[in-house]
């Protein structure tokens, strides 16, 4: 085996393929696409140009490499003040941790590309769920490590949002295993067939795990950690040059992590492509359907920053604890009963 | 009082401010306060002693003068005096609405200092630093006095006394040479 | 720790009113400064003190743009500050001026002719609009909606538009003159300014729409930031601010100037005091602008032109400047102007402008130079109601009073 | 017809239904936008504005028809214009040179009111509809009698497309391309 064959083979490796092209470049070129949407959108519900300059043909799709060739060579200023490994530390492990999840859901029905044994697949919703769970521990941190009175506040925000949104997350998601009766993602995508989408059986879980979603990645309306009327940029105030790119893209990779999970469970998965057999047939085509699926969610959470405000911090806790949990919570209920009279 | 009484439609304001110096005369007389009257287009100055001034802006309150519109203090070096003039008026009292009616007091120039008056009326805190930074005149019993817009170096030197002297370009300064040659 | 009593929340009636002294409270509270480089705070600081979340006491600070006005208002002559006074709010630069040069008037015993007094309430309800335009658009990068901000800037071009026909000059008109105005409205004029209405009307509907009715603006907006009636009179806090809290005072209905007592509009009150009211205050003054601009443009296209400088002034007028002012609507200023002395006295002049009322004390000693001008702004006078509006608030809800006072630190700063 | 006061209140809090009726009205509004923007952007150089006539520009002296009154000077606020003395030829005494003055001016000050067109009394400044032009450096911008008489070559027409900024009715603003010249 020559060195190049272990290299193929290591890259070939579901999990590690999933998790560094699927995730960590897809997830750059969507971010490019995902940024340059949001600008766009924003600047037509605006009535103006948006991005142009920097690619006039493209209509200024490549304004993000731009930007972030801009981060690249910034300067990377680090007060002394901090708390210098953790500040470091923050931005790279709230990142790489923000795609883990790509590394355990399954993009076919195919056994031979999935990224976890049999077994394990049983309960991957659960550990992808568990995983998404994480990198907020990192912007608290980022906040907590800057040593500055907004990137406090701002830490302290994304705290009390994670309680309010994760829960919600979570029972959402379970809302799509009530329905199917089971964990495993692949069984979940597998009993919504070809139509019988989840998210059109069970509107509620679907809309909960959604705005949980938009909630867990600071999107408006729900842009209140980083709220720059108040607390500058929050955790990230004290960031700058490359640091700083890694914290935005942190959340668009974990923006488009939880897309991907809504678009197996709520969005009909690789449907209506059958995966068959072979590589391209049953593995690369039906992952991309699911990816396009997830760039429609994430370009849908983009669309909203045109048309909505910011909640105020208590609002939002208002708003996840007394409708959207109790509207998960129905959306499970809704589930265990449809699955009672054998509608999926 | 009722919504019937306050300003539906235009008002005369000659109309206004007559009796609201009628107003604020009377309530000055009732609490026993010589004034004198300075007249002005638009408003009148009641000038009365620095002494009875907290007594004289607690009856003109109690008649109906809810806040200060401006405390406006000017530098005279001739008469060796500053004016200060509260000038104040009334939102509430359909009378005397907008009517201004100023209280005034005559301070030596030189270490002015009277009562602060923001104890009666809240609206004359920041007025009352603004006069205490440009002029100089230190308000007694103040919360908080200290310069308002200006940076205290540039306060010490009470920028808007007459003797603090800005100077004009003429009209043939300021040319370089090379405009200058033609 | 100390003994002090917390003072959360300005104002409750039963209370009454104190004058809440900075700088004496507790050191466990955590002390934040907004501004002045800062994305929320404009040219000012507040000094916030919050206990968890809940602001305890705000201190504003201000004069980070003071550009001492009151002091080259006295050395300039009486022509001069004109320029000079509306760099104050340089959006709302006819209304922020206009009081000014009333006060000179009233010193030198002028009046600006009828048709001058029509121009210059048309350029000071085009400069409402488009102050109001430009709160609001300031409002919406405070509540985080974008759309709003740029919709309002966009819009706001259309009156810098009406504007820059009628004087020459998108933002800084120096319309006004002592004796009347200095142009008189081109040619096409009235057309474009009702189209710019028709289209304005249109477009407050998708406001409504997009941001006064939005649910997330809404509960932003509604019961933060309450200025009870009271308050707001004690305060003496001015404009839409004062409106919202129920006072009924309009300097244009108060002191009605130019030809404001022959128009028909509605200075709107509401009486619930929140940042929603006065939001809402802005909106339907934005309606009434309209209204205004109709009937201010119908009258100057029916009514024949006619001299828009005092009588005084257009009898000194060589033919030259006669002829110009025919052909092309163009007042001229007279060379005498530059150094005129104007009759010793005092003055105070006041107009309602965008942001509520200015007042200018005018003191002339008969010389070449005013003696003193006193300028107080709207914003200066609002600046006050931070303090008080602020605690017992939470730290998000910052931006949100902050927009709706409408604070313009230039215009507060002088 | 008179202004007057009027009283409202806000509409209450809504249900949940109105709730859900004015999200879905804001997100339609925001598709309407979406898939038809409006746009109002002016692509600029591209495209500049062709300003009205009466624009106050960038100001010009026409020497010829200047008279030497120092008027322009005397009222400029900002100081921007001042007067130099050159000798120049009498066109009487062609042998014998005169001392006559013009003003000059500093676009560094110019705040462009245009006072100084207004008060001119032979109308010898006139604004061009102008003001866009870049200079390498500030001594540049203090213009001698010479650059005074000519108007600045306005270099953003040689690169750009001209449009007329209009109101539109629907549309608030629009641009109409006008021809050279036009």
């Amino acid at each position: 085996m020559s060195l190049a064959e272990v290299a193929a083979a290591i890259i070939g490796w579901p999990p590690v393929w999933q998790v560094l092209v699927i995730g960590f470049l897809g997830s750059l070129v969507i971010a490019v696409l995902a940024v340059w949407f949001e600008r766009k959108a924003a600047a037509r519900v605006q009535r103006r140009l948006g991005p142009y300059w920097a690619s006039p043909r493209l209509g200024g799709l490549l304004h993000l490499i731009a930007d972030m060739v801009r981060y690249a060579f910034q300067y990377p200023i680090i007060p002394r003040t901090v708390d210098l490994i953790p500040f470091l530390a923050a931005p790279i492990a709230g990142m790489v941790i923000a795609l883990l999840p790509l590394a355990v859901v399954p993009f076919t029905s195919n056994p031979a590309y999935w990224p976890l044994p049999p077994s394990a697949m049983e309960y991957s919703l659960l550990i992808a769920l568990a995983i998404v769970t994480l990198p907020p521990i990192f912007i608290i941190a980022a906040g907590w490590a800057s040593n500055n009175p907004f990137a406090v506040i701002g830490g302290v925000r994304e705290a009390f949002i994670i309680v309010a949104y994760e829960l919600i997350a979570i029972l959402g998601f379970l809302g799509a295993a009530a329905s199917t009766g089971t964990f495993n993602l692949v069984a979940i995508v597998e009993a919504q067939g070809g139509i019988m989408w989840l998210a059109i059986l069970n509107p509620l879980a679907f809309l909960a795990a959604f705005i949980a979603i938009v909630m867990s990645t600071s999107a408006f309306p729900f842009e209140i950690p980083e709220s720059e009327p108040e607390v500058v940029a929050g955790p990230f105030t004290e960031y700058s040059g490359l640091l700083y790119a890694l914290n935005m893209g942190g959340a668009y990779m974990r923006r488009f992590a939880l897309s991907i999970i809504l678009a197996l469970t709520f969005l009909g998965g690789w449907y209506p492509l059958v995966p068959g057999e072979g590589l391209l047939m049953g593995y690369i085509l039906p992952s991309v359907v699911v990816v396009v699926k997830a760039v429609i969610v994430v370009l849908a959470i983009s669309f909203l920053r045109a048309v909505y405000g910011r909640y105020r911090l208590d609002q939002a806790l208002d708003l996840a604890w007394k409708i959207l949990l109790p509207m998960a919570l129905a959306g499970i209920a809704l589930g265990l009963f449809e699955a009672s009279i054998g509608l999926t | 009082m009722s919504g019937a009484e306050l300003v539906e439609g235009p008002r005369d304001y000659e109309a206004t401010l007559k009796a609201a110096r009628a107003r604020a005369e009377s309530a000055l007389r009732e609490a026993g306060i010589s004034f004198s009257v300075e007249e002005g287009k638009g408003f009148v100055d009641l000038v009365v002693d620095v002494d009875s001034i907290v007594k004289a802006a607690e009856a003109l309150k109690n008649a109906g003068f809810t806040h200060v519109v401006s405390v406006t203090a000017v530098d005279y070096p001739k008469k060796k005096s500053i004016k200060v003039a509260y000038h104040v008026t009334s939102y509430l009292d359909p009378e005397i609405v907008g009517g201004i009616v100023g209280l005034a007091v005559y301070l030596p120039r030189e270490a002015p200092e009277m009562p602060s008056l923001s104890g009666v009326w809240v609206s004359a805190e920041f007025m009352e630093r603004e006069v205490y930074e440009f002029f100089g005149v230190t308000f007694k019993g103040h919360p908080d006095l200290r310069p308002l817009l200006l940076i205290p170096e540039l306060a010490e030197k009470r920028p808007l006394r007459k003797d603090f002297v800005v100077r004009e370009e003429s009209i043939y300064e300021g040319v370089p040479e090379r405009v200058r040659r033609g | 720790m100390s003994g002090e009593v917390r003072v959360y929340g300005g104002w409750r009636d039963d209370l009454g009113l104190k004058v809440i002294p900075t700088r004496r409270l507790a050191r466990d509270v955590y002390e934040v400064f907004i501004g002045p480089q800062h994305p929320g705070s404009g040219h000012m600081r507040i000094i916030i003190r919050v206990d968890g979340d809940v602001i305890v006491e705000a201190d504003p600070d201000i004069g980070y743009v003071h550009r001492t006005m009151e002091k080259l208002g006295e050395i300039r002559g009486w022509i001069k500050p004109i320029p000079l006074f509306e760099r104050m709010a340089i959006h709302d630069a006819c209304n922020i001026t206009l009081p000014y040069v009333r006060a000179v008037e009233k010193l030198m015993g002028v009046e600006a002719p009828l048709r001058a007094k029509y121009l210059r309430v048309l350029l000071c309800e085009i400069n409402r609009i488009a102050a109001h335009l430009y709160g609001f658009a300031i409002f919406g990068v405070f509540l985080g909606h974008s759309t709003m901000y740029m919709w309002a800037m966009g819009d706001r071009e259309v009156f810098i538009q009406l504007a820059e026909e009628l004087t020459g000059a998108r933002l800084t008109h120096s319309y006004p003159i002592p004796g009347g105005v200095r142009r008189d409205i081109p040619q096409g004029f009235p057309d474009m300014a009702r189209r710019a209405v028709k289209y304005m009307r249109k477009r407050l509907e998708e406001y409504r729409k997009i941001f006064l009715d939005n649910p997330v603006i809404r509960s932003r907006l509604e019961d933060v930031g309450v200025i009870p009636k009271r308050l707001a009179a004690e305060l003496g806090i001015v404009g839409p601010n004062a409106r919202g809290s129920g006072i009924q005072y309009d300097v244009r209905i108060i002191e009605p100037y130019e030809v404001y007592d022959e128009l028909d509009f509605e200075v709107p009150v509401y009486t619930e005091g929140d940042a929603l009211a006065r939001t809402y205050v802005r909106v339907e003054e934005i309606r009434q602008s309209l209204r205004i601009i109709e009937q201010v443009v119908e009258w100057l296209e029916k009514k024949p032109r006619e001299p828009i400088v005092d009588e005084s002034i257009y009898k000194k007028y060589p033919p030259l400047h006669k002829k110009i002012l025919e052909s092309q609507g163009r007042a001229k200023l007279l060379p005498w102007m530059a150094t005129m002395k104007v009759p010793a006295g005092r003055a105070i002049g006041r107009g309602e402008t965008g942001r509520g009322e200015i007042i200018y004390y005018v003191e002339s000693d008969g010389g070449m130079n005013p003696y003193r001008v006193r300028i107080v702004t709207p914003s200066a006078r609002n600046a006050i109601a931070f303090k008080y509006a602020l605690p017992g608030h939470r730290v998000m809800d910052l931006p949100a009073i902050y927009g709706s006072l409408d604070y313009f630190p230039p215009e507060a700063d002088r | 017809m008179a202004p007057r006061i009027g009283l409202k209140s806000l509409e209450k809090r809504r249900t949940l239904i109105d709730g859900v009726r004015s999200n879905l009205h804001v997100l339609a509004i925001g598709v309407k936008y979406f898939v038809n923007p409006r746009r109002m952007t002016l692509v600029y150089p591209k495209e500049y504005p062709r300003l009205s006539e009466g624009y106050r520009g960038f100001i010009i002296l026409e020497k010829k028809k200047c008279i030497s009154c120092a008027a322009c000077a005397r009222i400029c606020p900002s100081a921007a214009m001042k007067m130099i003395r050159v000798m120049e030829p009498d066109p009487k005494h062609p042998e014998k040179p005169r001392m006559k003055q013009y003003p000059v001016i500093n676009y560094q000050r110019c705040i462009f009111c245009g006072y100084c067109v207004d008060v001119c009394p032979t109308e010898a400044l006139y604004h061009v509809n102008y003001h866009d032009v870049v200079y390498d450096n500030l001594a540049e911008m203090f213009w001698d009698l010479d650059t005074f008489q000519k108007e600045p070559e306005y270099k953003t027409a040689l690169e750009g497309r001209p449009v007329r900024i209009m109101v539109h009715e629907e549309l608030g603003l629009i641009k109409v391309p006008v021809g050279e010249g036009g």
